[in-house]
C-alpha cells in the first residue's frame, strides 16, 4: 500500500492507513448504532407489550396526541436527514461552503424539530397529561392511561435528548469544516454523525406511527 | 460492489428520490391511519415505517454500496430486537392457558385514579 | 418438621415428589458419568503425559478427530432432550390443578402469610390442610413479591401482588412441614416461616368443626392474648424485653405517653391500642417506620380484649 | 541471567503518576484496570467473609437483618458490576488483545481511556451508596421492592447505568481492532482462542447491556416519576422487569466464563506443549454460546408465574446453550493425551477450573429442567451453582491467567512454590466452601436468609470454615503476586518456553509491544513443528 502522499495529518500511529483508519471508524460508528438500536428498541419492547394488554386504552389515550404536529416533525425530520447526507455529498466534490451550509440547514431543521416537540409537550403539561404519578388528566377511557403518558415521554424524551446530541456534534462539524479540517480525502467525522443523525430520524419514522396514528 | 481506495459517491438524484419517496410514504401512512382497518392498521403501519426505515438504512446510511459487515452488524441488532420481544410476548400474551387466574391483574387501575374520579368534577 | 429425607433429598411429602426425585435421581446419575469421565481423564492423561525432564519435546499433531467430536456433541444433546421431556412432563403435573380440589386464598404480607378457607377461618402462618386431598392454594401478595415454598412437598410459587398465582399439593402423610418465603422481601424475609400442619381425615373434621364455634371463648382473656401474640407472628416485629425491633416493644407501653411522627402526644391505653391494630397508619410512634399491616376481618373483638389485656400484664 | 529491558512500557513513555492518568496505551489501561477490579474483588470477598461468619450460627449473631440485607446485596453488586464483568476483558484482554494479534493498539485509544473513567465514574457513584445508608435490594433489583425500599437504591442504579457505557466502549474497541487491526498473516482461524473468547464477549457486551441501560432508566424513572411500567402499585407488571433484567443478565454470565474459556484454552495448550483439540470447534462453540445465551433467560423465571408455554420453549434453549460448554470441555481433556504436562501453577488453576467448572455446568442441568428447577428455584442449591460457575470458572481462569502473564506484565517473577501450594488449597477451600451449600440448597434452605432452620446448621459451619480457607488463601495469592512486581527476578522474554506471539516481545513489553515487527512464521499452537526454550528454568 505505497500510497504516495505524505504522512496526513490525522491519521494516527496505529493504523496501517487511512482506508484502515475509515473503516474501523465506521464499523465501530456501526456498532454504537447497535446499541442505540436496543436501547430504543427496550422502550418499543414496553411499548409492544402494555398495548397489547390494554389495547383499548392506548387507543383512547392517542387521541390526545396531536398527529398533525407529529406529521409536521416527521417531515421536518425527512428533510435534515436530506440536508445532511447533501452536506457529506457536498464534501465529496470538496465543496466546502456549501458542506457549511447544508450543515447549518440541518441544525435549523432540527432546532424546529424540538420547538414544535415544545409546543407539544408544553400543551400536555397543561392539560395534566404527565408520565406516572402526577398524571392528573380524566377523561380517557381504559385503565391506568398514565401508562401511555408514560411511554410517551420517555420515548419522545429521549429521542429529543438524542437530537440535542446531534444538534450539538453537527455544530462541531461545521466549527471543524470553517477550520477547513476536511477534503474529499478525509471526511469520516462527517460520515460518522450523518450515519448517527440518520439513525435518529429512523427512530422517529418508528416513533411517529406508533404512537400517533393508532387506528 | 466497493472499489478499495476511493470510496463510492453516491449520484445527487439518488438522494433527492429516496427524500421524496419517504415524504410520500409519510402522507400515505397518515391517510390509511384514518381509515378503521381494525386489526391491520398496526400492520400496515409498522410495514410503511419498515420500508421507511429500510430506505433511509440502504440510501442514505449507504449500506447499499458499503461493505456487508455493516450490514450485518444493523441485521443483528434487529435480530436481538425481535428474539426479546417474541420470546417475552410468548410469557405475556399467554399466562392464563393453564390457570385462568393467573392472567390478568387484580385491581384494573392503580389506586390513584379512585380519588382522582371521585374529585374529577371540572373535564 | 421432621424431615426424613436421604442425604439429598428432604421427605417425600406430596403425591408429586417421587417423580421430581426420579428426574432428579436421572439427571444426578447421567451427571455424575460425564464428570467421573472428565475427572478419570483428568488424572490419567496428567499422570501419564506429564513432561518426564526439563527438555523441551515436540507433541504430535492431532488437531482433530471428527467422530469423536460428533460423539460427545450428539450423546449429550440426545441426553438433555430426555431430561427436557420428563423435566416438562413434571412441570405439567405441578401446574395443572386436578378438578375436585379444595381452595383455599393464600395472601403474602411483609413478613407473614394469612389463609383464608373457604368457611370463612382466618389463620396467620399455619395452614391446616386435609391428607390425601388435593388443595388449591390462590395466592396473591399485598406488597411486594413473595414466594409460596414447601421443600417436603416439592412446591413452589411466586406471590406477586396485584395479580393471582395458583399452585397445589396433595400431602400424603400427616404431619409438620416447613413453609419458606423463597423471594425476598425485606427485613423480616428470613422469619417469614409459616407451618403446614397435615391432619388425618377425621382429625381435621374435628378441628374445622371445633374452629367454627371458636374454641377460645373459654379461655382467660390474658392468656388468649398471649396465643395470638405467637400465633399472628406479633414477635417479628415487636419484642417483650424492652428491645426495638422493627416496631417498638410492648413491655410497658401500657399507660405511657408516646410522641406521634406528627408530634402531637397521645396516651396508650386500650382505644389507641385497639386502633393501631385496625388502623396502624393513622397514629405512628415517632422514628417507627410506618409498615405494620392491618389485623381488620383478621382479629375478633374478643381477640382485641384479650391481646390489651395480654399488654396489661407486661408491666416494667 | 535475564536481563530486565531498560526501556517499557512501564517506565516509557514517561514515569509519573499524570503521564499514567492520561495514558493512551492499552497496557498501562490495562494495568489500571487490574488494580481497580483486584481491589474490589477483595472488598466483595471481605464482604462475603463477614456474611459466612454471621452464618455460622442459625440466630442472630452480631448484627441485624437489615445489615446482612445490605452486606449481601453489596456483596453481589460489587462482585457482578464492579468486579467479574471488566475483570478479564478490560484487565487482561486490554493488556494482551493488541500483542497477541500483532497490533500497535486498540482501534479507538482515546474510548479505552475514556471507558476506564467512565468505569471509576460508576464505581465512585455505586460505592457512594454505602454511604447514603447502603441498599437492601439484592443485586437484581428486583421490583415492586426496589421501588418501595427507602434505601439508597438510585444512587447503585446509577453507579451501574454509568458502568455500563464502560462495558459497551469495550466492548465496541475490540471488535473493531479484532476485525481491523490484526497483523498481516494473522487470519481468523489461527488467532490465539483468548481472541475468540474476547471478541464473543464483546459481541455479548455490545448487545447486552444497552437493555441493562435502558432497564436501570426505566427503574429510577419508575422511582422517582412512578412512571407504572414495573410497579404493580402504578398499574406495572413486576414479571415484565424480570424479562428486561434477565435479558440482560444471562447473556452478562457468558461475559464473564466466555473470557475465562479463552484463557484456559491458552493455559491447556501452553502447558502440555501441545496444539488445541479442534481449533475450530472451540472457535465456534464461543460464538455459538454469545448468541444461543440471548435465547435462554426465561429460565431463571420458571417459579415467577410466568406462563407455562414461556418456561417450556426457555427450558428447550436453554439444553442447546449447555452443549457448547460441553464441547469445549471434552476438547481441552483431549488437547491433553499425548502432551508433555508441566504442572506449573497456571496448570494448576487449569485443571481446577475443569474440575470446577464440569460441576457448576451439570448442576447447570438441574436447574434447565423445569421440574426439578421448581424446588431447587431461590434455594442455596443456585448460590453454590453460580458460584461453582463464576468464581470456579471465572475467578479461577483469572487466577490462571495472572499467573501466566505476570512475568509478562512486570518482567519479574513470583515465587512459583507458594503459588502452586495455593493453588491446591483454593481449590480445597472451594470445595469445603460450596459444596456443603449444594446440600442445604437441596433440602430447601431458601437464599437470601440472614436467620436459618436448625436443620441447615452443620452445612453451614462448614461452609464458613470453608470461606475462611477460601478466603486466606486467594488473599495471599495476590499477596504473592503482588510481591513480585518489586522481588521478583527477571524473566526474559519467554519464561514458560510457549508459542504466543505476546512471548516474542520482551517482558515487560515494549511502548509498542514490539520494537522490531514481528513476521508470523507459525500458529499459536504449532507445538509439533517449533521448540521453544523457556528462558526460565522452573
Amino acid at each position: 500500500m505505497s500510497n504516495a502522499e505524505t504522512h496526513p495529518t490525522y491519521l494516527q500511529h496505529h493504523f496501517a492507513d487511512a482506508e484502515q483508519q475509515m473503516d474501523a471508524a465506521k464499523t465501530g460508528m456501526w456498532v454504537f448504532l447497535l446499541t442505540e438500536i436496543l436501547t430504543f428498541g427496550g422502550l418499543f419492547i414496553a411499548y409492544a407489550i402494555y398495548r397489547a394488554w390494554n389495547p383499548e386504552m392506548f387507543h383512547f389515550a392517542h387521541k390526545a396526541l396531536n398527529a398533525s404536529m407529529g406529521a409536521l416533525n416527521t417531515i421536518v425530520l425527512i428533510t435534515s436527514s436530506l440536508t445532511m447526507a447533501l452536506s457529506i455529498w457536498s464534501m465529496q466534490h470538496d465543496k466546502k461552503k456549501q458542506t457549511f451550509w447544508y450543515l447549518m440547514a440541518t441544525v435549523l431543521l432540527a432546532a424546529t424539530f424540538m420547538v414544535v416537540k415544545y409546543f407539544e409537550y408544553s400543551h400536555k403539561f397543561h392539560l395534566g397529561q404527565l408520565p406516572g404519578k402526577y398524571y392528573t388528566y380524566t377523561g380517557i377511557e381504559g385503565a391506568n392511561p398514565h401508562i401511555f403518558f408514560s411511554i410517551y415521554f420517555m420515548m419522545t424524551g429521549l429521542h429529543g435528548l438524542h437530537v440535542l446530541i446531534g444538534i450539538g456534534l453537527i455544530i462541531w462539524l461545521m466549527v471543524r469544516t470553517k477550520k477547513g479540517h476536511f477534503s474529499s480525502k478525509y471526511y469520516t467525522p462527517l460520515e460518522i454523525t450523518g450515519l448517527f443523525w440518520h439513525l435518529v430520524d429512523m427512530i422517529w419514522i418508528f416513533l411517529f406511527p406508533l404512537l400517533y396514528l393508532i387506528g | 460492489m466497493n472499489n478499495t481506495h476511493t470510496h463510492h459517491i453516491t449520484p445527487l438524484w439518488i438522494y433527492l428520490v429516496v427524500a421524496s419517496a419517504l415524504m410520500v410514504l409519510t402522507i400515505i401512512t397518515v391517510a390509511v391511519s384514518n381509515i378503521d382497518l381494525g386489526g391491520f392498521n398496526v400492520l400496515v403501519a409498522l410495514g410503511i415505517a419498515s420500508i421507511k426505515a429500510l430506505l433511509v438504512a440502504f440510501f442514505f446510511m449507504q449500506l447499499w454500496w458499503d461493505k456487508k459487515i455493516y450490514l450485518v452488524i444493523f441485521s443483528t441488532a434487529m435480530l436481538f430486537l425481535t428474539i426479546f420481544l417474541v420470546l417475552t410476548m410468548f410469557d405475556t400474551q399467554t399466562r392464563g392457558y393453564i390457570n385462568p387466574e393467573m392472567d390478568g391483574r387484580i385491581k384494573p387501575n392503580a389506586p390513584m385514579y379512585d380519588t382522582m374520579e371521585s374529585t374529577s368534577t371540572t373535564h | 418438621m421432621e424431615n426424613k429425607g436421604n442425604f439429598f433429598l428432604p421427605g417425600q411429602g406430596s403425591t408429586v415428589a417421587p417423580d421430581v426425585d426420579a428426574l432428579f435421581l436421572f439427571i444426578g446419575l447421567a451427571s455424575l458419568i460425564i464428570f467421573a469421565i472428565v475427572v478419570f481423564g483428568l488424572i490419567y492423561f496428567g499422570f501419564k503425559y506429564r513432561a518426564r525432564s526439563k527438555e523441551v519435546v515436540l507433541t504430535p499433531d492431532i488437531s482433530h478427530n471428527t467422530t469423536l467430536e460428533l460423539i460427545w456433541t450428539i450423546i449429550p444433546t440426545i441426553l438433555v432432550l430426555i431430561v427436557f421431556v420428563w423435566g416438562f412432563k413434571t412441570f405439567l403435573t405441578l401446574n395443572v390443578v386436578p378438578k375436585d380440589a379444595i381452595e383455599i386464598k393464600v395472601t403474602g404480607k411483609k413478613w407473614f402469610w394469612t389463609f383464608d378457607y373457604s368457611d370463612g377461618y382466618t389463620s396467620v402462618n399455619e395452614i391446616v390442610v386435609p391428607v390425601n386431598t388435593p388443595i388449591k392454594l390462590l395466592m396473591s401478595s399485598e406488597d411486594v413479591i413473595h414466594s409460596f415454598y414447601v421443600p417436603n412437598f416439592r412446591v413452589k410459587m411466586d406471590v406477586v401482588p396485584n395479580r393471582y398465582s395458583v399452585t397445589w399439593f396433595e400431602a400424603v402423610e400427616p404431619g409438620d412441614y416447613n413453609l419458606f418465603c423463597t423471594e425476598y422481601c425485606g427485613t423480616g424475609h428470613s422469619e417469614m416461616i409459616g407451618n403446614v400442619k397435615v391432619l388425618a381425615k377425621n382429625d381435621f373434621a374435628t378441628w374445622q368443626s371445633q374452629v367454627g364455634n371458636d374454641a377460645d371463648s373459654d379461655m382467660p382473656l390474658e392468656e388468649l392474648g398471649e396465643k395470638i401474640y405467637k400465633e399472628k407472628a406479633c414477635f417479628t416485629c415487636h419484642t417483650l424485653d424492652g428491645s426495638r425491633l422493627v416496631g417498638p416493644s410492648l413491655k410497658g407501653t401500657f399507660g405511657k405517653t408516646e410522641k406521634l411522627t406528627d408530634g402531637t402526644e397521645v396516651l396508650v391505653d386500650e382505644n389507641y391500642i385497639r386502633r393501631s391494630l385496625l388502623d396502624p397508619g393513622a397514629q405512628i410512634v415517632e422514628s417507627y417506620p410506618p409498615v405494620m399491616p392491618t389485623y381488620q376481618g383478621l382479629l375478633s373483638d374478643r381477640d382485641l380484649d384479650g391481646i390489651i389485656a395480654y399488654i396489661k400484664t407486661l408491666k416494667q | 541471567m535475564n536481563t530486565f529491558p531498560e526501556t517499557h512500557y512501564l517506565n516509557a513513555p514517561e514515569k509519573g503518576i499524570k503521564s499514567w492518568l492520561t495514558t493512551l496505551d492499552h497496557k498501562r489501561i490495562g494495568v489500571m484496570y487490574l488494580w481497580a477490579v483486584i481491589f474490589f474483588f477483595l472488598f466483595g470477598g471481605a464482604l462475603a467473609m463477614i456474611m459466612r461468619s454471621e452464618l455460622f450460627f442459625p440466630g442472630a449473631d452480631f448484627m441485624t437483618a437489615n445489615f446482612y440485607n445490605k452486606l449481601f446485596t453489596l456483596h453481589g453488586a460489587v462482585m457482578v458490576f464492579l468486579f467479574i464483568i471488566p475483570a478479564i476483558p478490560a484487565g487482561l484482554g486490554n493488556f494482551f488483545l493488541p500483542i497477541m494479534i500483532g497490533a500497535k493498539d486498540v482501534a479507538f485509544p482515546r474510548l479505552n481511556l475514556a471507558s476506564w473513567y467512565v468505569y471509576l465514574a460508576g464505581a465512585l457513584i455505586a460505592v457512594l451508596s454505602i454511604l447514603l445508608g447502603g441498599f437492601d435490594t439484592g443485586w437484581t433489583f428486583y421490583t415492586p421492592y426496589s421501588t418501595s425500599t427507602d434505601s439508597a437504591v438510585i444512587s447503585v442504579v446509577l453507579g451501574a447505568f454509568i458502568m455500563g457505557f464502560s462495558s459497551i466502549l469495550t466492548g465496541i474497541n475490540f471488535i473493531v481492532t479484532i476485525h481491523k487491526l490484526r497483523a498481516p498473516g494473522i487470519h481468523w482461524f489461527s488467532m490465539p482462542l483468548f481472541i475468540w473468547g474476547l471478541y464473543a464477549t464483546a459481541i455479548i457486551q455490545v448487545a447486552a447491556t444497552p437493555v441493562l441501560a435502558i432497564t436501570l432508566v426505566l427503574l429510577i424513572l419508575e422511582r422517582t416519576l412512578g412512571i407504572g411500567i414495573f410497579d404493580p402499585a402504578m398499574g406495572g407488571d413486576p414479571v415484565l422487569y424480570q424479562h428486561f433484567f434477565w435479558f440482560y443478565s444471562h447473556p452478562a454470565v457468558y461475559v464473564m466464563i466466555l473470557p475465562g474459556m479463552g484463557i484456559i484454552s491458552e493455559l491447556i495448550t501452553s502447558f502440555s506443549r501441545k496444539k488445541i483439540f479442534g481449533y475450530k470447534a472451540v472457535a465456534y462453540s464461543s460464538l455459538g454460546i454469545a448468541f444461543i445465551s440471548f435465547l435462554v433467560w426465561g429460565h431463571h423465571m420458571y417459579t415467577s408465574t410466568q406462563s407455562v408455554l414461556a418456561s417450556t420453549i426457555f427450558s428447550v434453549l436453554t439444553f442447546l446453550v449447555g452443549i457448547p460448554s460441553g464441547i469445549k470441555i471434552f476438547n481441552w481433556l483431549a488437547t491433553l493425551y499425548k502432551g508433555s504436562i508441566r504442572f506449573t501453577s497456571p496448570m494448576l488453576y487449569a485443571f481446577s477450573f475443569l474440575i470446577l467448572f464440569s460441576i457448576g455446568g451439570l448442576t447447570g442441568i438441574f436447574l434447565g429442567s423445569m421440574g426439578t428447577d421448581v424446588h431447587l428455584h431461590d434455594t442455596y442449591f443456585i448460590v453454590a451453582h453460580f458460584h461453582f460457575t463464576m468464581m470456579g470458572g471465572t475467578v479461577i481462569a483469572f487466577l490462571g491467567g495472572l499467573h501466566y502473564w505476570w512475568p509478562k506484565m512486570f518482567g519479574r517473577m513470583f515465587n512459583e512454590k507458594l503459588a502452586q501450594i495455593l493453588a491446591v488449597l483454593i481449590f480445597i477451600g472451594f470445595i469445603l466452601t460450596f459444596v456443603p451449600q449444594f446440600i442445604n440448597g437441596l433440602h430447601g434452605m431458601p437464599r437470601r436468609y440472614f436467620m436459618y432452620v436448625e436443620q441447615y446448621t452443620f452445612n453451614n459451619q462448614l461452609s464458613t470454615i470453608g470461606a475462611f480457607i477460601l478466603g486466606f488463601s486467594l488473599f495471599t495469592a495476590f499477596a504473592n503476586l503482588f510481591v513480585a512486581i518489586w522481588k521478583g527476578k527477571p524473566v526474559g522474554d519467554n519464561p514458560w518456553g510457549v508459542l504466543g506471539l505476546e512471548w516474542k516481545t520482551t517482558s515487560p513489553p515494549d511502548p509498542h509491544n514490539f520494537s522490531v515487527t514481528p513476521e508470523i512464521t507459525h500458529g499459536p499452537y504449532d507445538y509439533d513443528k517449533v521448540l521453544a526454550k523457556p528462558t526460565l528454568d522452573l
